[in-house]
């Protein structure tokens, strides 16, 4: 296959359209913290010690006083200098905080996502070869349980199955060095899978259902091509791009089911981080993780729009007009 | 020195026995996070329990709440606003460094200076100067006398570490990069924020060498995950469970359970209406089921509160027969709807009215105890409409004065009872006088205890204004709360007692017998 | 229902080719999802080596589902119940799915209708075509072999009459017509025996429409190759195949030399289809129709299938089994042909496409009574219905090069005549409809629909749109899109009604009895108000998009292609109701349509749109029968018609 | 199959007047709809019905299964099996008010952006895509931990995050509408444009839209569970199955039917729900006419 270059314009506004998505997002962020009610400089102090010089100062040292836009300003200007502030509760730098739950947040999705991929796509690909037959109905049925069941529930159940009765994985916990790391990640992983599994496997159960009734198939058929080839190169292919764009979406679903997983876990990754400063307002943190969060999501959106003129032609500028028959 | 009183004390399974053998290494869960191990910083109650370990502070803290020596082998009072602390020589930091008495005077700067802060302040915040009267003697002088003052150099107020150090790292203190620095039984090796801590004992400590070499304490905030874990034995015990959740342990663990002090109460805005009734206040008081909420919401792991201040919170200021035998004197407002309703149809609002209660999510007890308390109110007239908020939400709206029903949830630090009666009783602590109870009697009685270094009379003085609050109902106590330890049937902790963990409490794990 | 029974086949003596490529014997094919009814009722058809057998038949009569079963490719829901199917002597029926996959593209390949979405829209074509080469001859792995499949496929894309550098290109980037030569290169990849190709022309226009028939009559001869052409198209079965099928219902009604099938048709289904066939050298006036709509499976009568619409139908029809006989003696090619029509003996020679049928008074006088009343100078603007002058309009903007889909258009439809606009797919004809009605914007020129005068540039306001309404209505292509699923047939003729009295049309009397008027008026009985579209055939559903555009008692009703996705009986219902209304109401038609034939039959104007401008401009005689423009001259060319009657 | 040709040519002629046989209702989708009434019946009467749900005994505290409690009592002293059914009521109204309002919030504004096209449907589309790239969950989480942890604010924001999707759907289904003939039909009749489009347009993009409004409804309910996991959600002593899930969860080593069964509650509920949005959408993909 010849892959003529990325449309030049297509790029440009796909990565302009992200850049402006992502400054919005950011004053929207930045905005609702300040406009929720509530006080951070109070939480730091703690029940004892909020004498009106305390919170003055604290208030001074986190600019929780000045007005918005200049607080907004401040934090772009550290932003662009890749300087995300301290935070609040801990006094550490912020880009450190999140950068030292990066990894194990980025090998608990990447895990979720390869379980999910592993699972759900030769899953869809399966139950839409075997449509309307026992293994489509029982890989289909399995599906909508994983899909319906909360992460926290389907966390306690494979606790308790995995870790209580079988002893085979641990129960909690981030585990240290690469095996045991792996080994500690299994069942969280796993977890959080559950129902990105699913939707993948009906949006490629879906996909692969709609590329089958093709007339290029039936042609394809007609015309004596192997089934194998049929199924890899015209099938396949053509789930390509719905496939590729659930998982650009199913990554968010992914990055939101950290929340609960790290919970239920014991994992100190992204997620239980954003859950305590929510809880502590710990206005810094929160913004950037926000931020950062919503900067992967649209990323792995922009990379999927991004890889789909390289999967499909039609939408590559094309090279001459129609010619006609001759 | 007193014991702990029989119901409020220890009720584990065994006597505190162990064995003398050295235990390898053992990891306790934590039921939340903690993200900053500096107290300063994050003022958790599981803050404590890791700080402890690592650093100390002039005075020490018997598990049977005594004060003794600490890093300050002595000190004296030479008038009612002068300490003088002499301390211990040949102290060493775990960096190698000297322990002198510029690291005190530089550790309780820190905590001074309004730049960094530090949730600590309080404690300091009646002191005039702090000074290095030698290298190792170190002079406090306050600006007004508090007879509860030596209290906040023990570990609840105060923990020290090095000048140097402080002066390094200012501000970056108890994060993973920077962990504690102190002369404590333990030194820390690695935090992970929201992770765990790895201790291990450390050999250059004035004390005794601990049985336990390493420990490592794992943050587990799921109470079903804690309990798993501990049941396909991933740790070896449970620290600070909630007594509510400790039902599925027993087959797992000896839980021992010990009263923390600490008290829950509600808290009436005396200068609002409707509080500003006492036959409102006596009709919710009659309305609460107290009794029932211990049993039922508590599973009987917590004592129904005479009074604000728990009875272990006297310390070797009374006796505890005699603490109890004044509790006995309070009026007590049984259980009884129609002694409610009859209290209610005397006050201004015979027709019932409706207030807000906010609890915080980190207390769901609160939140059920609330939910138990609306429905006996609602059968007389009362709507109480229950609210869970966020803890951040919570204490921000404490101070406030804006919610005129609010909960006390109170952890002491101290042994003391003048940590409570003194902010909470006392018109002219402003800030934290949520009831607004304002009686002439109480605030005299409280004011002349602070400066009263008699023991007894000052005991007098304090039950006194406990007293007159506890007929006057600026607060409903409701409970004294317990806290569960769980640990594995192969170790016990030496003991346990309502302050065993205000110290190095590692430093008493042994084998069991 | 019946089978055919061996004894009425054509056995070898008679005069089908002995060593037979396919053979299809009782075929029977029936639905089972759902209730189980039988769509193919016992069909038999036998193709040789070299021969090229036409299967015609109107929709619905089973024609696709019979051959997809040769391939072993039926969709899902229907399955095969019956009969025998041989490939090259060898029975196919009851070998696995692998095995019959194996036959695939060697002994048997299939073409299908719509070049658009036969071909895999991200492999180019060269790849496809490889795809299908015979792996023993052209294998895939090591680079020689790579660069002689290569090579091999420009040699496939050459016998169909494409340049090499098509092998690079993806499917969107060709036009219909190159994309049905790709997609017949890929069928032949791996040189089949035997080609079905299932209406390979229906989506073109009839330029390509030939260009294409011809090249599968080329590729057929050179390769000895047998080669069954399925299509409603009689034009296109006639002129290009050797024998005709004719299917109907689930059944073989006929079959027989396309010459001597078209000239002395044995069964009056044949006949009545030949005769609703418009032509394009002549007007049949009245153009006779059959009435009805094919049966839908399940609901099949026992007897012949076509009893119910059949003008010579006895009480036999409806319960005699149908088989398959010679005709009588003496009837062209009687020995080699077959009908199922019981009274055979009893009707007396059926009309056929030679036969001079009823009333016609010849195409000349037709056409110089019609043409009689209008000057010759052209038509008159005053009065006229529609004025377009100078109208252009391009689409797509900014960096992409853009299309001018019209260019400097001027256009006139008379009041109280009939219009027609003719030109090859893509020559504008749409959007030129759509601009006249308000619906597409223009850049350039001026439109006068009747009393409202449509600005360059922009669309017309609410005040304008209720005018419009008033005096222009459109009928569109498809008549399956063309009503809402959801409301009855009732309701969308309330709502046109309630339409048009608001844009000012006195309506008088009752809205229900209006609807019946306007139902009596399509000629739909009454009942009908309250089916829904879904309920309704194509040809039924078209009368109810007309009655729509009668509720406004327009004076200008523009028909866009309003046959083109009919079957000829059908189509001839519609054209006699259209010609019929347009003289009982007298408004002008624009008729939109790329059938020359229809054309004939039915416009008293034409103008000729190509590439965007409109080149030829006359009386419908003075068009068809002297084309000045070249166009013209070559659309009149790919009409695949014998001329029969000059 | 669609009914309408490719842009190409002539009509695709396989399109027939034979009604298709109308799709069977399958055994499991009998029972997903009994098990959806019932629920529905709960949520409904479930309080009137059982009007001792919420009292309390607080003195018994939490007891076991037996003794008048089927399933035992919480730590309230309140049974167990009654606050179950009673709690039907606010899982589903939350997660039917979330996925009504979606669906709400999504045919307007895809209506309006499918229909209008230009500048409309530029906004919209930018304000979906917005919305999309946000994970919901943990939006929510921060809104309404943030803003005070209100259950109204968790539902209205879980409304506006979910609808993105309504809006995509809805605005694809329009567009797909927009300019089949039947609508032009109707524009040329001179019908008014809000006619055109709520009388004709909307009620065929319907069907997709129910289903995925049931899609979003199970999606809510484990969403809300979710939430009230985290403590944020329903008000304290609201039966409310994400809540009693949570605050029974340390009874999950002595009673479990105490933790289980309102998790089995959650678990079925959305089960059956997405089922039968499933269902619809294959049932009018089948038919065509989505
Ligand atoms: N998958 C299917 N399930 C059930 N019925 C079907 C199916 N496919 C086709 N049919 C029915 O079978 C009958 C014959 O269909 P078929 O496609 O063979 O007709 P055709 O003669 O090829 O018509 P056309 O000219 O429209 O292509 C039609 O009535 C159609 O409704
Ligand atoms: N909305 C549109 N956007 C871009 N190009 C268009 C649009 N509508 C029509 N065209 C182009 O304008 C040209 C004329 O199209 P139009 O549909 O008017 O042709 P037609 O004569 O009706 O063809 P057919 O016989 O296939 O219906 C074609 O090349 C088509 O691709
Ligand atoms: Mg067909
Ligand atoms: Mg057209």
């Amino acid at each position: 296959m010849n892959r003529g270059p990325l449309p030049l314009r297509y790029v440009l506004t796909r990565v302009g359209g992200t850049l402006v998505l992502l400054f919005v997002l950011s004053v929207a962020v930045f905005a609702l913290l300040r406009i929720a009610p509530g006080d951070p400089a109070r939480t730091l102090l703690g029940q004892r010690g909020a004498t009106p010089q305390a919170l003055a100062a604290v208030r001074a040292r986190y600019h929780l006083d000045s007005p918005f836009a200049a607080q907004y300003l401040h934090w772009l200007g550290g932003v662009l200098h890749l300087d995300l502030g301290t935070s609040i509760r801990t006094g550490a730098p912020v880009s450190a905080t999140i950068g030292g739950r990066l990894a194990l947040t980025g090998q608990l999705v990447g895990l979720g996502l390869a379980v999910a991929l592993l699972l759900g796509i030769p899953g869809g690909i399966l139950t839409a070869l075997r449509r309307y037959r026992a293994t489509d109905r029982a890989v289909q049925t399995a599906g909508l349980v994983a899909l319906s069941t909360p992460a926290f529930a389907g966390g306690l159940v494979l606790i308790y199955l995995f870790s209580l009765m079988l002893r085979w994985f641990p129960a909690y916990g981030p585990g240290q060095g690469g095996g045991d790391r792996l080994h500690h990640l299994v069942l969280p992983a796993v977890t959080l899978a559950l129902s990105v599994t699913a939707v993948l496997l009906k949006l490629t159960r879906a996909a692969v259902i709609r590329e089958l009734a093709k007339e290029h198939v039936v042609f394809a058929r007609a015309r004596g091509v192997p089934e194998r080839r049929i199924l890899v190169d015209y099938v396949l292919r053509g789930a390509l791009v719905p496939v590729l764009t659930g998982v650009g979406l199913v990554v968010a679903y992914l990055l939101a089911g950290t929340v609960l997983v790290e919970q239920v876990f014991a994992l100190p990754g992204l997620g239980s981080l954003l859950v305590e400063s929510v809880t502590y307002r710990d206005v810094p943190l929160v913004q950037a993780e926000a931020l950062f969060i919503a900067t992967l999501v649209v990323l792995a959106g922009l990379v999927t729009d991004l890889a789909q003129p390289l999967i499909d032609p039609r939408l590559r500028p094309a090279r001459t007009g129609k010619g006609n028959a001759r | 020195a007193p014991q702990p009183a029989s119901d409020g004390g220890a009720t584990g399974h065994r006597g505190a026995q162990g064995a003398d053998v050295p235990v390898g290494e053992l990891t306790f869960a934590l039921p939340s996070s903690v993200s900053s191990l500096d107290v300063g910083r994050e003022s958790g109650v599981l803050n404590y329990l890791v700080a402890t370990l690592a650093q100390e502070s002039l005075v020490s803290v018997s598990p049977a709440g005594k004060l003794e020596p600490g890093l300050a082998t002595a000190w004296r009072q030479p008038d009612a606003t002068t300490y003088v602390f002499t301390l211990r020589r040949g102290v060493v930091f775990t960096d190698g460094s000297p322990f002198t008495a510029a690291d005190v005077v530089a550790s309780i700067d820190e905590i001074r200076d309004p730049k960094n802060g530090s949730a600590l302040a309080y404690a300091f915040a009646g002191v005039s100067s702090v000074k290095a009267t030698g290298s190792h003697e170190v002079t406090i002088r306050l600006s007004a006398p508090d007879a509860a003052f030596i209290w906040n150099t023990s570990p609840g107020g105060l923990l020290i570490s090095s000048e140097k150090f402080l002066a390094a790292n200012r501000g970056k203190v108890g994060t993973e990069k920077t962990l504690l620095l102190g002369t404590g039984a333990y030194r820390i090796t690695e935090f992970a924020a929201d992770s765990h801590v790895r201790l291990e004992s450390n050999p250059h400590w004035w004390g005794a060498r601990p049985a336990l070499r390493k420990l490592k304490l794992s943050f587990v905030p799921d109470a079903g995950t804690r309990l798993v874990a501990m049941k396909s034995g991933a740790v070896d015990g449970a620290l600070g469970l909630a007594a509510d959740e400790t039902s599925g342990w027993a087959s797992a663990a000896d839980v021992t359970y010990t009263g923390d002090r600490s008290v829950v109460a509600l808290a009436f805005d005396t200068a609002k209406a409707p509080w500003n009734d006492p036959h409102v206040r006596r009709a919710v008081a009659h309305a609460a089921d107290r009794e029932g909420m211990v049993k039922g919401i508590l599973h009987g792991r917590a004592e129904v509160a005479d009074a604000l201040v728990a009875p272990e919170m006297w310390g070797d200021l009374l006796p505890a027969g005699q603490v109890r035998a004044g509790y006995a004197k309070i009026t007590s407002y049984g259980f009884d709807l129609a002694a409610a309703r009859a209290e209610l149809a005397k006050s201004a609002h015979a027709d019932g009215f409706t207030a807000e209660l906010h609890y915080p999510s980190s207390g769901p007890q609160l939140g059920k105890a609330a939910l138990a308390l609306a429905d006996s109110l609602k059968k007389i007239g009362i709507t109480l409409r229950v609210k869970e908020i966020t803890l951040e939400a919570w204490v921000a709206e404490l101070g406030t004065g804006k919610q005129p029903l609010q909960f006390l949830w109170y952890f002491p630090v101290t042994g003391d009872p003048a940590e409570l009666a003194d902010p909470y009783l006392n018109a002219s602590a402003t800030a934290t006088d949520i009831a607004h109870y304002d009686v002439t009697a109480v605030n005299k009685a409280l004011d002349s205890a602070k400066a009263d270094t008699d023991k007894a009379r000052r005991a007098g003085k304090l039950m006194t204004a406990v007293r007159t609050a506890g007929d006057d109902l600026p607060y409903l106590p409701l409970w004294w709360g317990q806290t569960a330890t769980a640990l594995s049937k192969d170790i016990v902790l030496q003991q346990p007692g309502p302050f065993a963990f205000v110290g190095p409490w590692a430093t008493r794990i042994r084998k069991a017998a | 229902m019946t089978t055919s029974t061996p004894t009425a086949e054509p056995g070898p003596g008679a005069g089908t080719p002995t060593a037979s490529l396919l053979d299809v014997d009782g075929l029977r094919i029936a639905a089972t999802a759902g209730a189980r009814h039988s769509i193919v009722d016992g069909v038999s058809f036998a193709v040789a080596p070299g021969e090229c057998v036409g299967v015609v038949g109107e929709s619905g009569s089973g024609k696709s589902l019979a051959v997809r079963a040769v391939t072993g490719l039926l969709p899902d829901g229907v399955t095969v119940t019956g009969g025998t199917v041989s490939l090259g002597g060898q029975d196919v029926l009851g070998l696995g799915p692998r095995a019959r996959g194996a036959l695939r593209g060697r002994r048997v390949a299939l073409l299908m209708q719509d070049p658009f979405t036969m071909l895999h829209p991200q492999l180019t074509c060269g790849r496809q075509i490889a795809d299908g080469l015979r792996e023993e001859e052209h294998p895939r792995r090591g680079r020689a072999a790579r660069a002689a499949r290569r090579a091999e496929v420009v040699r496939r894309l050459a016998e169909v009459g494409l340049p090499a550098e098509i092998a690079d290109r993806y499917p969107h980037e060709l036009s219909g017509g190159m994309l049905q030569r790709a997609a017949t290169a890929a069928a032949l990849a791996a040189d089949p025996d035997l080609l079905i190709a299932d209406e390979p022309t229906t989506a073109l226009d009839s330029a390509n429409q030939a260009a294409v028939l011809a090249l599968l009559g080329r590729l057929r001869h050179e390769r000895a190759m047998g080669l069954v052409l399925i299509t409603h198209d009689l034009r296109v079965a006639f002129s290009s195949c050797d024998r005709i099928y004719v299917l109907y219902a689930g059944s073989v009604l006929e079959h027989g030399p396309a010459g001597d099938v078209q000239a002395a048709p044995q069964h009056p289904y044949t006949a009545a289809l030949l005769a609703s066939e418009p032509s394009v050298f002549r007007r049949k006036d009245p153009l006779p129709s059959i009435p009805g709509s094919v049966p839908p499976p399940g609901s099949r009568g026992a007897g012949c299938p076509f009893a119910v619409r059949c003008a010579h139908v006895a009480a036999e029809c409806r319960t005699a089994p149908l088989t398959l006989a010679a005709p009588p003696a003496g009837a062209p090619g009687a020995d080699r042909r077959r009908t199922a029509c019981a009274r055979i003996g009893a009707l007396t020679a059926l009309p056929g496409a030679a036969g001079e049928d009823t009333g016609d008074a010849g195409p000349r006088q037709a056409r110089e009574e019609r043409t009689a009343g209008a000057p010759h100078a052209g038509p008159r603007r005053s009065d006229a219905a529609l004025v377009v002058e100078g109208v252009g309009r391009r689409f797509g903007t900014g960096a992409d090069a853009g299309h001018q889909a019209l260019s400097d258009v001027s256009l006139t439809v008379p009041a109280g005549e009939i219009t027609a606009l003719v030109g090859r797919s893509g020559s504008g004809k749409t959007t030129l409809a759509r601009i006249a009605i308000g619906l597409e914007t223009f850049d350039s020129g001026t439109v006068r629909s009747g009393p409202v005068e449509l600005r360059a540039g922009g669309r017309p306001g609410p005040a304008d749109r209720r005018r419009l309404a008033a005096h222009t209505q459109i009928v569109f292509q498809d008549p399956y899109a063309s009503l809402s699923p959801l409301r009855t047939v009732g309701a969308t003729l309330r709502e046109a009604l309630a339409a048009a009295r608001r844009n000012g049309l006195a309506v008088d009397g009752d809205r229900d009895q209006a609807v019946l008027a306007l139902l009596d008026q399509v000629g739909l009985p009454a009942h009908y108000a309250d089916r829904r579209p879904a309920a309704l055939s194509g040809g039924e559903r078209q009368r109810v998009a007309v009655a729509r555009a009668l509720a406004a008692r327009p004076r200008l009703l523009i028909c866009d292609e309003a046959v083109a996705a009919l079957d000829v009986s059908v189509q001839a219902q519609i054209l006699g109701l259209l010609a019929e209304l347009r003289r009982s109401q007298n408004f002008a038609v624009l008729f939109i349509t790329h059938d020359l034939a229809v054309v004939r039959q039915i416009a008293d104007r034409v103008a000729v749109l190509s590439r965007g401008r409109v080149v030829e401009e006359g009386t419908t005689a003075e068009v068809l029968d002297h084309p000045r423009h070249e166009e013209t001259r070559r659309l009149l060319a790919a009409v695949p018609e014998r001329e029969v009657a000059d | 199959m669609t009914d309408h040709p490719t842009a190409a040519g002539p009509a695709d002629r396989t399109g027939t007047t034979a009604r298709r046989p109308r799709p069977r209702i399958r055994p499991l989708t009998a029972a997903g709809a009994a098990v959806a009434v019932l629920l529905l019946a709960a949520a409904a009467f479930g309080q009137s019905l059982l009007p001792g749900w919420d009292a309390q005994d607080i003195a018994a505290g939490a007891r076991m299964p037996g003794g008048g409690h089927l399933l035992g009592t919480d730590a309230l002293g309140r049974d167990i099996a009654e606050m179950t059914i009673a709690g039907a009521r606010s899982t589903l109204t939350g997660a039917a008010l979330v996925a009504l309002g979606s669906m709400l919030i999504g045919n307007v504004l895809g209506l309006l952006a499918g229909y209008l096209g230009g500048w409309t449907d530029m906004l919209v589309r930018r304000w979906a895509d917005l919305l999309l790239a946000v994970p919901a969950l943990l939006v929510t989480l921060v809104v309404a931990g943030i803003g005070g942890g209100g259950y109204a604010l968790a539902v209205c924001a879980l409304m506006v995050l979910t609808s993105p999707s309504d809006i995509r759907l809805v605005r694809t289904a329009v567009r797909e509408q927009r300019h089949l003939p039947y609508v032009e039909a109707a524009e040329t009749l001179g019908l008014p444009r809000r006619t055109v489009m709520l009388r004709h347009i909307w009620p065929n993009t319907l069907p997709v839209a129910v289903a995925n409004t049931l899609l979003n409804f199970a999606g809510s309910v484990v969403a809300l569970s979710s939430l009230s996991f985290l403590g944020l959600g329903v008000p304290p002593g609201a039966p409310d199955w994400g809540r009693m899930l949570a605050e029974n969860r340390d009874l999950l080593y002595t009673n479990p039917s105490a933790a289980l069964a309102p998790a089995v509650l959650i678990v079925l509920s959305a089960v059956v729900l997405n089922h039968l949005g499933d269902r619809v959408l294959e049932v009018f993909s089948k038919r065509g006419n989505a």
